[in-house]
């Protein structure tokens, strides 16, 4: 086993690579590919009608949507919410057993098989954006052949959310090291922005001065949700368009 | 039993059993006999391309494949339509290779029709069934599919063709007839005009919901984003119009409700505005002043003045609409079912036209060299390509499928084949398709899961799902040129099924018919043997084999990017030459003066028309409007129903001269106060576990109005009333109610 | 060991061996002391001799009655069928609560956040009184210890309860292990299972020790009456004698825990606050939350004391006991914390308003929105208490005072309730605003909860002496009239 | 001794279970833990008693001859039947084992295996950045070129792992094999 250092997190060399996502919100439409195709990617489970009339509808990212005004001047907003991938985790330092926490690529990360279920880490989250598992997953019958086998089944009574599709960082930066070579912009795309038709969510290294990612987030448009609280999310939004539509 | 398991039920067993619980479970690995293809990563899986079946907009897809099972889809990054991008029902569509319900074998009706006894059959049988049965009709036969042209209905139509009363018609979306139709008084194309949203900097949107289920989201989607943000002079503007805030009204800037049925008049109007606007402006340059001229004598009567009150859009509101136009062409106007809806159609697309064409001409110039519809050398190549394949859609008119029902219930059809579609859910109820059905002396459907037109077939044979078998499409909707889509199978077959036209192909071989090739696979590569000249995009110096490797990698065969800038359409000649119809007729509406509110069905995103609802992925994901889940209900003005004392899932009945239905109100602010608005694709009786009994059929509700310009559905044009049921549920749906007006706390 | 047997049957050579003038033997000679008197207080009978209040007070322990056993097996079947859906839970998952996003945390805390309050008073009151000699703590000390440590034994439940694999909880412990991880130490929730560990511990010894002398006395009596408790009694009693040596060392011992316990005690409830008020969440993220449980705590043990004190006096005729006056004085030490009480509860509102914040103004509308009920009962449990109980009529009023006890939990369990529910349906993003009532596996769960804490109380009963006995002891003042010469001088001795 | 001479007979008992259960404590965890280091290994029966021992051993054939997968993918692989019949086509064609493969090769009927070394579902290994590395494979399956019949020599704990990538300063951040 070798000799054992205490310390915990091997952070001696420093990652180049520190993801983040820009989501447009002027671009997206609200259509919902990119929560089924999350779905798909991540083998999420669906969870059933009774278990949604008890409000346990499990989507990492799912689109929160907000009505303004009375009608005629009615505005409808979407908002695609997930997992925040904050600097400074509100959910981390709860975890008494460490199953969250930073990585050195600036993602939040919640290790399933460490979990023990106190949820302490989503009463702490205030984007509401993790996910308990009340039950085991269960699939239909034959349905199971779909599941990802990157990705873990999640059992019950651990919590996870979104991973930034760490399974395709992880082999995005695997095909990088084969060919010597740091990852480039666009090779990595989480599932979600793979399919988004209107190209709303971006994903990118935002160390990188080149990146698109990077371009977005500052641009000007970009904000963080709850910016009062101090998290510093690596998922940043791109506000709205013009107030002049004719 | 692992060591979790083993912890989790706490024993405290002997060492045997323990060490019997540390040892994980021996698993089995089952190495190829013969490795595939080296070099390739076994364990990431294998992308293969094919084209999604799930509407007939005709997504180049690729998809993920990892020890023969499909995992993931993502979009066709060199397809013209999907780009590399896909929806959530293709997302979804993947799963259903492994639905529960899918049927497993061949099944020959054993007791009586309806009654859902079938026993399993061997396919030698069934098909020996299918030939001993075509053989015996003569060439009374049907064929009716979802209006998509694929090698099925090519198939059908290559063994029948012969026959006189052979008809193929089809069950599609309503509306898109009136689309196809719409514009060809102006362009002479008959086909769907195709908007280039991408690169206009102002969109009016009439009715035309173009992210739900018009011709093709997923494009739409991306012309949508590229219009908004791609470019970096200017943010594209969108400004909707339509009785319902739909998904994709709120994604627009703006949404004016404008009186149901009357969109077509505003077109009008604001071309009224927009040519005195170009005379005033000295823009003749581009349009010649006479011809100007014309126009504003013709629309005069149309000036927003005069038709304020008509469409309940105040005149400003109309001007304010035509400056784009004026000032900042190219702006573009989108039709859809808000137009296409009513009788009247046609009169409305052809207005809109008119108004696009108007708009090109101003603003041509600072136009990027993209296509606005398909030039008619290749409108030549595309008729010729879409004879292989069935009728061409736009002769697909709900009139052809309603003078064929009448023909059934004539009985004058021995055997019905009917494949991917389901007339007997979602036709309109005064249709009486399901009585039409009984009355065909055999009826063979093609279906892979159960449904309500499978359950009244004597034979059913479970077609492939798409990503098991072949297929090849002209897709309708493909800007400006002919691409041609290829399927291939992808995955093992899961089920004991067999390709449709497989099916056809040996049962017409059987029973003596002529048929065009010996399977699928074999009429595909006929088709294009056919058209390899004149298809551009494989590489000549390919053998056909080679060839034919070439378009299975690509997906299909479609022209480059750079081929498409060369076909701008010459619209001007068109405009000249117009001499169509300036009057836009009243629409007709259906009902008696009991009937207060406008019925307006729709197709929710992931419901579509009652495709997606025994999918546990599309019920649970939240409607972006209602986001309700796993329901179905039906939506009311929230002052309208405030004046009726209806809270948000009290139940309401919505009666029509032609039925009635039941469901929980949803409260909508965005809403005209005259419209009751349902959504389609519930109410299923047989559809598997997942679907059936969720919510009720919004097809009850609809009468027959048809436009008689196009033979289309009017599906709009049915008045309701609308009483309290008594009782009310809860709808469950993703945020709160409470919460969800909230928005001001993210002050985005 | 076998051999010695306790001092009230010592021995001539025990006598002679500690002959002292301290010596109890001697005191209690009753040819040396002419007649008890009278106690120090002058509102009941004192017990004419040792025996008789020995008798009386042992009573409870050696004396069952069929009502007993029936109670007891009607408490075991509570539990019992709480365990089952406990089982179910654990099998099938916490989806059998009425638990959901974001609502992770429902009943379950609230009743572990109550019952670690419960566990509260005792130790404190008891250390707190020990080392204040106020002399009217003697009889209720035991009962409130043994409620402290019964009610962590159940507080400790609802963490395993709680979680969502209990099969892993050991990853909480800083065990050692092959893959170097360790607990997060920054977690509330590991300081707080430290906490409560500690506090586990310290509370156990301390009714432990305190138990010594008593265990002594309920060993001799057991061993006359050939008692089957003489068994365990001269285990733990650990060959008590009662000698002069073994008092000076219990008296230290039980100073030194009281200091050590009275030092714990709020730090522990302090970290249970922390629970909440080191989260970024609207409603919990107050300073104000450390005082504020610990007196909260320290009120609904206070009234728990209250409740049993009068259900023991009920149930074993402890009359003579726990008297009136312990009980006004009870009611006394109620209204001093609930005045404090008050004071954080409306400085909470206060700092809520002053501060401008919307979201936690909002949270607070909620709360009188959704709640009404359970904001009445606290309020009306907990501050309108103040009121009733100035006056002594009600304080010396044995049935006000239970009612009002049982009053004041009520309220601070619905306090629990408002602090975790109502947070937690109403969090940041109001897209996931939501709503909660627990569900029967919650209320069957905590139903056993109580039940178990009853159960084990009503256990202890009949296997330990129930009344600080040696403490009750030690407050009666014997007096009486000695003769010194020719004059009678009145003098008094103290046990 | 005197003193637990001077306890009572319950006391003893008392401490007797509780000595009792300490130590059945302590030897149920070391039997978790270490039970499948002391008690053998995972050695399945194959369908075709394949001696790593003659071909890696005696015969030299380096394993990623067969096992190519390997230094490419996340999967070591087991060679498909073909690769088998590309040498034993020739060689020993007529042994009955070699026979029995040749028989299946003929009827495309695979072999099914049975899993020797298995990692849980939550752990996702790489054998391809290993090799690159230039790790050996005996250094996480042991001496596997030296036994006829494979067996599981190293249970795979993640002490194992955690502590190589610490002295090869590899991540041991948890997504390096956890998702």
């Amino acid at each position: 086993m070798g000799k054992i250092k205490v310390k915990l997190f091997n952070y001696k060399k420093q990652n180049d690579y520190k993801w983040a996502m820009t989501i447009d919100l002027d671009r997206c439409n609200g259509c919902g590919a990119c929560v089924v195709g999350c779905q798909a990617e991540n083998n999420v489970a669906v969870v059933g009608e009774e278990q949604v009339e008890h409000g346990r509808n499990m989507q990492w990212l799912r689109i929160e949507r907000y009505v303004e005004g009375t009608y005629p001047d009615v505005k409808v907003r979407f908002l695609p919410m997930m997992c925040q991938h904050c600097d400074i985790a509100p959910c981390e330092s709860v975890c008494p057993v460490w199953a969250t926490y930073q990585n050195p690529e600036g993602l939040n990360v919640q290790v399933y098989n460490r979990c023990i279920g106190t949820r302490f880490c989503g009463n702490n989250c205030p984007y509401s954006a993790r996910f308990f598992n009340w039950y085991d997953s269960k699939w239909e019958k034959n349905q199971e052949n779909q599941l990802n086998p990157d990705v873990s089944v999640r059992e019950k009574g651990v919590m996870e959310k979104c991973t930034m599709c760490m399974q395709r960082i992880r082999r995005g930066k695997d095909l990088a090291k084969d060919e010597g070579r740091p990852v480039k912009d666009g090779d990595i795309q989480p599932a979600c922005a793979q399919t988004c038709p209107t190209n709303a969510i971006t994903f990118g290294d935002i160390n990188d001065p080149h990146s698109k990612v990077h371009d977005l987030a500052h641009s000007g448009r970009a904000i963080r949700l709850f910016e009062e609280k101090g998290t510093h999310p690596a998922v940043l939004y791109l506000k709205g368009g013009s107030g002049n539509v004719y | 039993m692992d060591r979790r398991r083993f912890l989790k039920l706490g024993a405290l067993t002997a060492s045997t059993g323990m060490l019997g619980a540390c040892g994980q479970t021996a698993q089995q690995i089952v190495p190829f006999v013969n490795p595939p293809d080296d070099g390739v990563n076994p364990v990431d899986g294998f992308w293969y391309a094919t084209t999604c079946k799930e509407c007939n907009a005709g997504c180049g897809v690729m998809i993920r494949t990892v020890d023969g099972r499909a995992k993931k889809l993502e979009g066709n990054p060199g397809h013209p339509i999907s780009g590399g991008k896909a929806c959530a029902t293709g997302q979804a569509g993947v799963q259903k290779v492994y639905h529960p319900d899918r049927l497993k074998s061949a099944m020959l009706l054993s007791g009586e029709r309806g009654s859902g006894v079938y026993k399993p059959i061997s396919w030698t049988e069934a098909v020996t069934v299918l030939s001993d049965k075509l053989a015996g009709a003569k060439g009374s036969v049907f064929f009716l599919n979802n209006g998509s042209n694929d090698v099925t209905a090519g198939v059908a139509n290559a063994i029948f063709k012969d026959s006189e009363k052979f008809v193929s018609a089809s069950n599609h979306d309503a509306g898109a007839e009136s689309l196809r139709q719409g514009g060809a008084a102006l362009t002479g194309l008959p086909q769907t005009p195709y908007p280039d949203m991408a690169n206009a900097d102002f969109s009016l949107l009439l009715g035309a919901d173009i992210f739900e289920w018009d011709r093709s989201p997923v494009f739409y989607s991306r012309s949508f984003g590229a219009s908004r943000r791609d470019r970096p002079s200017s943010r594209g503007r969108m400004v909707y119009m339509g009785s319902r805030l739909s998904s994709t009204a709120v994604s627009c800037d703006k949404w004016i409700p404008a009186k149901p049925g009357q969109l077509g008049i505003i077109a009008l109007s604001i071309a009224s505005v927009v040519v005195d606007g170009v005379i005033e402006k000295g823009l003749a340059r581009a349009i010649p002043r006479n011809t100007l001229g014309r126009y504003s004598d013709a629309l005069r009567k149309y000036r927003p003045e005069r038709v304020a009150e008509k469409v309940d859009v105040d005149a400003e509101t109309l001007y304010k609409l035509a400056a784009p136009f004026v000032n900042e062409a190219p702006a573009i106007v989108i039709a859809g079912d808000g137009v296409t809806g009513y009788s009247n159609g046609v009169a409305g697309l052809d207005a809109v036209e008119l108004l696009n064409m108007i708009s090109y001409e101003i603003g041509k110039e600072k136009l990027t060299a993209k296509p606005r519809s398909t030039p008619e050398s290749d409108q030549d190549l595309k008729d010729r390509m879409l004879e292989w394949f069935g009728p061409a859609p736009r002769k697909q008119t709900f009139a052809k499928l309603k003078s064929l029902t009448e023909k059934m219930a004539a009985g004058e059809y021995a055997v019905g084949l009917i494949h991917n579609t389901n007339p007997v859910f979602d036709t309109p109820n005064a249709l009486k398709f399901k009585d039409a059905l009984g009355k065909v002396a055999f009826v063979v459907s093609f279906a892979n899961v159960m449904d309500e037109t499978a359950n009244q077939a004597d034979l059913i044979l479970p077609d492939n799902h798409w990503l098991e078998g072949w297929s090849a499409q002209i897709p309708d909707f493909v800007p400006g040129v002919v691409a041609l889509n290829l399927g291939q199978p992808v995955v093992q077959k899961f089920q004991e099924t067999k390709a449709a036209a497989d099916s056809l192909l040996e049962a017409g071989a059987k029973a003596g018919l002529k048929i065009p090739a010996a399977n699928g696979e074999e009429y595909i590569k006929k088709v294009i043997s056919a058209f390899r000249s004149e298809m551009l995009e494989i590489p000549p110096a390919l053998s056909d084999k080679e060839a034919w490797n070439f378009l299975l990698r690509r997906g299909g065969s479609w022209p480059s990017e750079n081929d498409t800038e060369l076909t701008a359409t010459p619209a001007s000649d068109k405009l000249w030459a117009f001499k169509g119809n300036l009057a836009s007729d009243e629409p007709v509406f259906e009902g008696t003066n009991d009937h207060p509110y406008h019925l307006h069905i729709y197709q929710t995103v992931f419901a579509g028309r009652g495709s997606g609802v025994n999918h546990g992925w599309l019920q649970e994901s939240p409607d972006p409007i209602t986001t309700v889940m796993w329901q179905w209900w039906i939506e009311i003005n929230t002052g309208e129903a405030g004046k009726l004392g209806i809270n948000e899932g009290d139940l309401i009945t919505v009666s029509s001269v032609h039925g009635s239905v039941t469901g929980p109100a949803y409260l909508y602010q965005g809403l005209r106060p005259d419209v009751i608005s349902i959504p389609a694709g519930f109410g299923h009786t047989n559809y598997g576990e997942m679907a059936n009994g969720r919510g009720a059929n919004a097809m009850d509700l609809l009468g027959l109005s048809m436009d008689e310009a196009s033979g289309g559905l009017a599906a709009r044009s049915q008045m309701v009333s609308v009483k309290k049921a008594g009782g009310s549920v809860v709808l469950l749906r993703n945020g709160n109610p409470d919460g969800e007006d909230k928005g001001e706390a993210f002050q985005l | 060991m076998s051999t010695s047997s306790g001092h009230a049957h010592g021995s001539a050579e025990h006598k002679a061996a500690f002959n002292d003038l301290t010596d109890v033997e001697d005191i209690r000679d009753p040819e040396a002391v002419p007649e008890v008197v009278r106690s120090t207080y002058d509102d009941a009978d004192i017990f004419r001799d040792e025996k008789e209040f020995n008798d009386h007070t042992l009573r409870p322990m050696f004396y069952t009655t069929k009502a007993y056993f029936i109670f007891v097996i009607a408490l075991s079947l509570i539990m019992a069928q709480g365990v089952a859906t406990f089982a179910v839970q654990t099998y099938y998952g916490l989806g059998q609560t009425n638990m959901h996003e974001p609502l992770f945390w429902g009943s379950y805390i609230a009743t572990f956040v109550f019952w670690v309050g419960m566990s509260h008073s005792g130790t404190i009151v008891s250390s707190l009184l020990r080392l204040s000699h106020a002399n009217w703590r003697r009889p209720i000390l035991r009962a409130a210890e043994a409620m402290t440590a019964f009610s962590l034994l159940v507080a400790g439940l609802f963490p395993l309860i709680h979680v969502g694999r209990l099969w892993r909880v050991y990853y909480m412990f800083p065990l050692p292990n092959q893959r170097t991880l360790w607990p997060q130490f920054k977690s509330p929730l590991m300081w707080d299972m430290m906490a409560i560990s500690v506090y586990m511990v310290g509370s156990m010894t301390f009714l432990y020790v305190g138990l010594i002398p008593d265990l002594a006395i309920a060993r001799d009596r057991a061993i006359a009456n050939n008692n089957w408790r003489q068994h365990y009694l001269k285990f733990l009693a650990l060959g008590w004698r009662g000698s002069n040596r073994e008092w000076m060392v219990y008296n230290k011992a039980s100073l030194f825990l009281a200091v050590i316990i009275l030092l714990i005690a709020p730090s522990v409830h302090t970290i249970v606050s922390w629970d909440f008020a080191m989260t970024m969440t609207p409603g919990w993220h107050t300073t104000i939350f450390g005082p504020y449980f610990v007196v909260g705590a320290i009120y609904s043990g206070v009234a728990g004391v209250v409740t049993l004190m009068i259900v023991l006096r009920w149930l074993f005729k402890l009359d003579d006991v726990i008297r009136i006056l312990h009980i006004d004085a009870l009611g006394k030490l109620l209204v001093v914390i609930a005045i404090i009480w008050t004071y954080f509860y409306v400085n909470e509102y206060i700092v809520t308003w002053y501060s401008h914040k919307p979201e936690e103004a909002h949270m607070w509308a909620w709360q009188g929105e959704r709640f009404p009920h359970l904001l009445w009962i606290m309020l009306g449990g907990s501050v309108l208490n103040i009121f009733l109980l100035s006056w002594s009529r009600v304080r010396r009023n044995v049935y006000m005072m239970f009612w009002m006890s049982l009053l004041v939990n009520a309220g601070m369990y619905s306090e629990r309730y408002l602090i975790v529910v109502p947070v937690l349906t109403r969090r940041d993003n109001p897209f996931m605003w939501t709503d909660y009532l627990p569900s029967g596996t919650e209320l069957s769960i905590i139903a056993a909860s109580f039940a178990y804490f009853i159960f084990l109380y009503a256990i202890f009963i009949k296997l330990f002496p129930i009344v600080t006995m040696a403490d009750v002891k030690e407050g009666v003042v014997i007096s009486g009239d000695m003769k010194i010469g020719r004059h009678s001088v009145r003098v008094q001795a103290r046990e | 001794m005197n003193f637990w001479n001077s306890l009572s007979s319950t006391a003893k008992m008392v401490a007797g279970a509780l000595a009792a259960i300490f130590v059945g404590l302590h030897i149920f965890l070391a039997i978790f833990y270490f039970g499948p280091f002391w008690f053998g290994t995972h050695t399945p029966t194959q369908p075709i008693a394949f001696s790593h021992k003659l071909h890696a051993g005696t015969n030299k054939i380096p394993c990623q001859y067969c096992h190519t997968l390997a230094r490419r993918t996340e999967a070591a692989g087991i060679p498909s039947a073909e690769k088998c019949m590309n040498c034993h086509g020739y060689v020993k064609a007529e042994s009955p084992l070699i026979v029995e493969i040749a028989k299946k090769f003929e009827n495309k009927e695979p072999i099914v295996w049975q899993k020797v070394f298995d990692l849980p579902d939550h752990v996702w290994f790489n054998h391809k950045r290993h090799i690159k590395k230039g790790f050996k494979c005996q250094r996480c399956h042991g001496p596997i070129e030296k036994v006829d019949v494979v067996g599981r020599s190293n249970d795979f704990k993640m002490g194992f792992c955690i502590g190589c990538h610490r002295d090869n300063e590899a991540p041991t951040d948890c997504w390096t094999c956890h998702t």
